[in-house]
């Protein structure tokens, strides 16, 4: 069966960043640079392809952009600047928006204007409602005890809403991506038992992010691992231990140097990060899209405005606080409520979900053709 | 046969020959054959001091045969001539044994090889003992040029031909001049303009005092050889009528061209039957015009251009026709700026961007967003019309390599890059002037590499596309090249012809006519006063046909008589 | 025997008689023979026995002419016998000079002819199964019958030959010239012919005596024998696709079957230099195919059944490959 | 010891002779059983050398020319295409085998065919045995 080619999606893909893909002529040394590149996932030039011609049905089933982590060693190899490492990072902002059945993604990666008032108006509605909040039950000289402006005990319920909500989206795209990737692939097709023996793939995967260690450059790597383990250290803190993060003015450093080095962690990464993709250092680094700014944008904003706020609290500056952490809140409120689910953020979920997919499918593929061949199936 | 003395030079050619043929060996066994003088060895017999030897051996022991063993006489012959020639020897008392070709690069059995380059130098002696001293001969050269077709090849070589003050006649069968040229918008790869460019070239031909061009007319008699050709043309009268007039040339040059692949030949494409699959020459009428829209007078929003129609497959031509991939890419850069919306899709073969700025007009034509789309050789893409509820007019299946998926692509035009093809009437031209053709039609070349513009008749040239399919440089590079080998020639005003050729014995001939129709140079002329046959030495290419068909033994082909190849078979059988 | 007359015999080998015949169509010139020569040994003429001839001292003969082919063992044994007795051996007609008619037999084993003709023939009585053998004993007598060879030679395959004279027969009046050539050389009236010439011939092919008109064009679909198509006297034979051996054969002859309407059958022989006259005739047939394609030819070529036996009809001991080599 | 036939080989100049140098020139190797004789064209190849070959004692022939309709000289090949099928009912009748004499389109960028065809028509030959025909001949003559 003769699948539809769509001249007009790389017209739509160049929106998400894919400027150069028509260049591609496909010598293949994309792919044969690629580290991660091997069968049955060989990329990027696969994707390439598929991309040019506008075989939407069968990019919105691949799991190859998710492979990769944009060491940039095939844009630097491609004779024709086809840009192959943005492609993919362009395909990773298109599969975002696909997965997302609100369209807001979409939305997103399309508009950035969109994006800046959505963020603008959630910053505001949240920052108005902590006001509200806060004026309508507290003082707003307090920032601990029983008549604080904020208690802990109501942001620790605000905060575990909010996280019900985004769960709930995040887990709906996430089904949305196993069904388009693997679910309604009639090809190959993963038995129960796979998905329970490779489960510990995706915690690995998530913890140590051990693929992007295989890239050349390791450098990338540690940074962006320690972005990540600095932002999961601040989750559990701030879902787990707000209550003592929040008591003071003591310092408790059993919780607070934790909190202090994932502040850290944040700071000096997003720094890093922002250097890089103003200077374009790198060929990562070269083409960054609306949506990359806003990341880091509201990341810099909450990890500043946190360390703000606990440096106020100590010294005592209760109404600074206060002011400091609606000014925080009106960063965290859009930065979770609108990237985890919509935006770069979310790649948070389906990195390690594509991995833990594709290393079923390919299992899956391997023994079919072991079958096929009559070799003896891997104990 | 008299007392001769013949002098066999075995040729080590380095360790060539000698790592495999022992040509002590062969020195051994050819000295027991007659009139054997002097046979020797030498690392390098072609080389300066291998020449001398050579030279020297004539004339100290006064060799009146030599036998060279060393390469293929396709290589090192006319070398070995012309050591001949500086000894004061005919250069036809030369015989060369091919014992590297044929014997130590092919045979890895020393003995083997060794006995077989024997029994070849052997048959080379006992032949060189038949050889007879040929002279070449001079006859006049005419100044004057006939060019067959006023396309730019045709408009090219007469330029300058003209400019340097030769006479010519450009006869072209249509009512203009341009051929194939004038039915383009631009070219490939600057995107220039075609009519520009051969307005400057129609304008100086027809105001050229030293060019007489022909419109209308055709070619319809050549008769005499190179240097005195008697060219018969059929042109019109002021009143219309057909008239024959005679000229005298001394060479011809065929530039008649090609025809386009009739797409409608290849059923997938629906060509005649889909009203919006049109060929390339089609989009070019319309890029001329410039209006691309489909029949309907739409504005084309997806636009398929499929290559290689007709050409590079088994079912009508094998060969690539070269110009259709970078039209391809033309067309795509001008239908994007024709119509600025429009998705162009280009599904080829292979895409041969060979040439000067080809690669990068290619680079360019990726970057203007046209999508390649790569399908096998013989898998011919399938257009259908779409169905009412699709966004296009048709839809294309297509096997596609890159991506190995079979894809439908829509499309609102589809234009075929029509192959080159011979014209119909190339085997009648072909004939008229005496040049062969290919199984495809094309004329043949003297020499595919070192003598592309020559045929096998001396004296008639082709250039362009009549010879395979070529570009407008291409065919202009090989138009002026054979205008220089004729300026070459005219200047001395004499040529030389070539001592080989077949002669007719009149005491044996009895007049039966049995070769008159077999020389394709139509060299053989039949007197009826004497009823003998003759050999015009001047049209023959020594093909030898008439001689081995001659039923009474009366042709000889000099070079290659009976006793001569007789005296070779025993050689070898020996 | 008068001493100032020539001797000479006239003998047969493998042949028809059709020679002998001819040499007696010269009619009153058979009286100028006479007078100018004895003749010691005609078998179909006159008296005389192998017994006079061996007799003869060597070279006691002036003139021995041989006619037929080299059969079996008697042909070869005369042969030698009238080489060895005479100073000029001349073979005569087709089959002396080419093995003729007779050497046809070459394309066959001995023993399918005598199977054909002495054990599978139709006018056979039943039952008869006699076949001749060089020995039989019968009663107590021992019968001789020459040796049947395994094929034919010509004359020249067997002795030393100083002339030939071709035909089949010769045309009486060539014979009558090459006769009286060969007593003038003999009587010192005349230069002889160098050793080995083919005397009372032309040195062209027939075409050049042929009168019919030959046109540049030679081109034919397919082949016809001469009754199954009515015939345009006045052209080239080949070109009505009618197969003539004129173009490669020795003129000589008068162009008398040509002239009758009949294709030239080639008895006068390979034109001069020519290896073999069937080659020739090879060539000759296949310039006038008129087509370009294999299937085609092979097509055209069915209108030419056995065409071996017309390019060598006269000449398959000449050719070089003499017989065949079946095996 | 192996019987090895000697095959006389005619080949045209321009297709054919050059195809067998372009064996040489890639390094084919193939069997040495084949002597090259030169013409300009096929259409030179008098059926008198096959017969003058084979009663010389070649045990096989091969005639090169060039592809039909690829001839240097416009049709040389085709006179010779015609004479072939003439030639071997000829030789059928004189009892030659079919496969010793062989007519093969070579072109002169066929280096490789021409080994194969070499290669082939060898070992065919070979198969066959040594050809009768000169030792017949010699036989005739030598042994009445």
């Amino acid at each position: 069966m003769a699948i539809r080619a769509n001249p007009k999606l790389i017209t739509e893909l160049e929106i998400y960043g894919a400027q150069d893909v028509s260049k591609c002529y496909h010598c293949g040394n994309c792919s044969a640079t690629c580290p991660f590149s091997k069968e049955p996932y060989i990329f990027p030039r696969r994707s390439m392809r598929s991309l040019q011609m506008g075989l939407e049905a069968k990019l919105e089933s691949d799991l190859e952009p998710w492979l990769c982590y944009y060491c940039g060693e095939c844009s630097v190899e491609c004779p024709r600047d086809a840009e192959p490492g943005e492609t993919m990072m362009s395909l990773r902002r298109w599969l975002t928006a696909r997965y997302d059945f609100t369209g807001i993604s979409r939305l997103f990666y399309l508009s950035w204007k969109a994006e800046l008032l959505a963020v603008i108006i959630v910053a505001l509605i949240a920052g108005a409602g902590f006001l509200l909040y806060g004026f309508s039950q507290g003082n707003i000289t307090q920032y601990n005890g029983p008549d604080a402006f904020l208690p802990a005990s109501s942001i620790h319920i605000f905060d575990w809403t909010l996280a019900a909500v985004l769960l709930a989206l995040l887990l709906t795209n996430c089904a949305r991506m196993w069904w388009f990737t693997v679910g309604r692939d009639t090809k190959v097709h993963v038995p129960l038992s796979a998905y329970v023996r490779k489960i510990y793939l995706l915690p690995t995967h998530f913890f140590t992010q051990m693929r992007y260690a295989r890239c050349e450059q390791k450098r990338p790597w540690a940074i962006h691992l320690v972005l990540m383990l600095s932002y999961v250290t601040m989750l559990i803190l701030i879902m787990f231990f707000l209550a003592p993060m929040w008591s003071g003015p003591a310092v408790k450093w059993s919780v607070h140097v934790f909190g202090l080095a994932a502040t850290a962690g944040l700071l000096v990464t997003t720094i890093i990060f922002l250097r890089k993709r103003l200077k374009k250092s790198e060929v990562q680094y070269q083409h960054s899209h609306e949506t990359d700014w806003m990341f880091l944008v509201l990341l810099i904003v909450v990890a500043a405005t946190g360390l703000v706020q606990f440096t106020l609290h100590r010294l005592g500056l209760g109404t600074a606080a206060n002011i400091n952490y609606v000014i925080h809140m009106m960063a965290v409120v859009p930065m979770l409520l609108l990237e985890v689910p919509f935006s770069k953020w979310s790649h948070m979920a389906y990195r390690p979900l594509a991995m833990y997919f594709a290393d079923l499918k390919a299992e899956e593929m391997v023994s079919k053709a072991r079958e096929a061949v009559g070799a003896p199936q891997a104990a | 046969m008299e007392d001769l003395k013949i002098g066999v030079f075995i040729c080590n050619c380095g360790t060539n020959i000698a790592k495999v043929v022992d040509c002590d060996a062969i020195v051994d066994s050819v000295e027991r054959l007659p009139y054997v003088t002097v046979a020797r060895t030498y690392k390098y017999m072609c080389s300066d001091p291998g020449q001398d030897m050579i030279q020297a051996d004539i004339e100290e022991h006064g060799l009146d045969r030599v036998v060279v063993a060393a390469c293929s006489p396709r290589m090192h012959e006319p070398t070995f001539r012309k050591t001949l020639q500086k000894a004061g020897l005919n250069p036809y008392f030369l015989e060369m044994a091919n014992i590297r070709e044929q014997c130590s690069w092919v045979h890895d059995d020393p003995v083997a090889a060794t006995e077989k380059a024997a029994a070849l130098t052997a048959a080379a002696v006992l032949r060189v003992a038949h050889h007879e001293a040929l002279e070449r001969r001079s006859v006049d050269m005419c100044p004057n040029t006939l060019i067959m077709g006023g396309g730019i090849a045709g408009m090219s070589a007469a330029l300058d031909l003209a400019d340097a003050g030769n006479r010519v006649y450009l006869a072209e069968r249509s009512d203009h001049l341009g051929g194939n040229v004038a039915r383009a918008d631009l070219t490939a790869p600057y995107l220039d303009s075609a009519r520009d460019m051969l307005t400057e070239r129609v304008t100086r031909v027809v105001e050229h005092p030293n060019i007489d061009v022909l419109l209308e007319s055709q070619v319809r008699k050549v008769d005499g050889f190179v240097g005195n050709f008697q060219t018969t043309i059929r042109g019109k009268a002021d009143d219309g009528a057909p008239t024959d007039s005679v000229y005298d040339v001394g060479s011809i040059i065929v530039c008649t061209g090609y025809k386009e692949f009739d797409a409608s030949r290849i059923t997938h494409y629906g060509y005649g039957k889909l009203p919006n699959v049109v060929t390339s020459f089609e989009l070019e009428k319309m890029l001329r015009a410039g209006r691309v829209t489909t029949k309907e007078g739409r504005v084309p929003q997806y636009v398929a251009i499929i290559h290689c129609v007709g050409s590079r497959n088994l079912e009508f031509h094998a060969y690539c026709s070269r110009v259709c991939c970078m039209t391809a890419l033309k067309y795509a850069h001008e239908v994007k700026s024709a119509v600025p919306g429009a998705y162009v899709s280009d599904i080829y073969i292979d895409m041969h961007a060979f040439g000067k700025g080809m690669e990068d007009f290619y680079r360019r034509s990726s970057e203007i967003k046209t999508l390649f789309l790569m399908y096998e050789k013989n898998d011919y893409p399938v257009i259908r019309k779409a169905d009412a509820t699709d966004d296009c007019d048709m839809l294309i299946e297509v096997n596609e390599t890159l991506s190995g998926e079979t894809i439908e692509m829509p499309a609102d035009l589809v234009v075929l890059m029509v192959g080159m093809e011979a014209r119909e009437d190339s085997e009648e031209v072909a004939h008229l002037v005496n040049i062969s053709r290919d199984k495809d039609g094309w004329f043949i070349e003297s020499h595919p590499k070192l003598d592309p513009v020559a045929t096998t008749t001396d004296g008639v040239y082709i250039a362009g596309a009549c010879q395979a399919p070529k570009d407008i440089p291409d065919s202009v590079a090989q138009a002026r090249a054979a205008a220089a080998r004729i300026l070459a020639r005219t200047a001395r005003g004499k040529i030389e012809i070539d001592a080989v050729f077949a002669e007719v014995d009149e005491e044996k001939c009895s007049g039966c006519r049995m070769c008159n129709e077999l020389c394709p140079y139509v060299a053989i002329e039949f007197d009826p006063e004497k009823r003998r046959s003759h050999v015009i030495s001047a049209l023959c290419k020594a093909c030898g046909a008439c001689v081995a068909a001659c039923p009474s033994g009366a042709i000889t082909a000099r070079h290659f008589t009976d006793k001569q190849i007789f005296s070779e078979i025993e050689g070898v059988l020996a | 025997m008068a001493d100032d007359k020539l001797q000479i015999a006239i003998y047969w080998g493998a042949a028809c008689g059709g020679c002998d015949v001819s040499i007696l169509d010269t009619d009153e010139f058979i009286l100028e023979i006479d007078k100018a020569a004895d003749i010691r040994l005609w078998p179909i003429a006159t008296d005389g026995k192998y017994k006079d001839i061996e007799a003869l001292a060597d070279g006691d003969l002036d003139v021995a002419i041989m006619s037929g082919a080299v059969r079996n063992s008697e042909n070869e044994h005369m042969a030698h016998l009238l080489r060895q007795k005479s100073k000029v051996f001349v073979a005569y007609g087709s089959c002396a000079y080419m093995g003729g008619i007779p050497a046809l037999a070459n394309l066959v084993p001995r023993e399918e002819i005598i199977e054909r003709a002495y054990l599978n023939n139709a006018s056979l009585e039943p039952g008869n199964t006699t076949v001749p053998r060089p020995r039989t004993s019968l009663n107590g007598y021992d019968l001789k019958l020459p040796e049947f060879y395994p094929r034919v030679y010509k004359l020249d395959q067997v002795v030393d030959v100083d002339y030939y004279v071709p035909g089949c027969p010769p045309q009486p009046g060539q014979a009558q010239a090459a006769i009286t050539a060969l007593v003038q050389a003999l009587t010192g009236q005349a230069e002889a012919p160098p050793k080995g010439s083919v005397v009372g011939a032309y040195e062209r092919a027939l075409c050049d005596d042929c009168t019919r008109t030959k046109a540049e064009e030679k081109k034919v679909k397919r082949f016809y024998r001469p009754w199954e198509i009515m015939q345009d006297p006045e052209a080239c034979l080949m070109e009505q696709g009618i197969l003539c051996a004129g173009s490669a054969t020795r003129s000589g002859c008068g162009v008398r079957c040509p002239n009758s309407g009949i294709p030239c059958r080639g008895c006068y022989g390979p034109a001069p230099g020519v290896v073999d006259q069937g080659a020739k005739l090879l060539s000759a047939v296949a310039s006038i195919i008129d087509s370009k394609k294999a299937e085609e030819i092979d097509k055209i070529l069915l209108t030419l059944p056995d065409f071996t036996s017309f390019a060598n009809r006269y000449s398959v001991a000449a050719s070089p490959l003499q017989r065949s080599h079946r095996r | 010891m192996t019987f090895e036939p000697k095959i006389v080989g005619f080949l045209c100049n321009w297709c054919s002779y050059t195809g067998a140098d372009l064996a040489g020139t890639s390094r084919i190797h193939y069997a040495p059983n084949v002597r090259i004789i030169r013409v300009m064209c096929s259409a030179r190849i008098d059926p008198t050398f096959v017969l003058k070959a084979l009663h010389d004692g070649a045990d096989g022939v091969l005639i090169c020319g060039c592809h039909p309709g690829d001839c240097h000289y416009s049709e040389g090949n085709y006179k010779m295409m015609r004479r072939y099928p003439l030639l071997k009912s000829l030789l059928a009748d004189y009892g030659i085998e079919d496969e010793r004499v062989r007519l093969e389109w070579v072109s002169a960028s066929e280096g490789q065919r021409f080994a194969d065809i070499v290669n082939d028509m060898t070992e065919r030959v070979r198969a066959l045995g040594p050809s009768p025909v000169k030792a017949a001949l010699e036989a005739d003559l030598a042994e009445r």
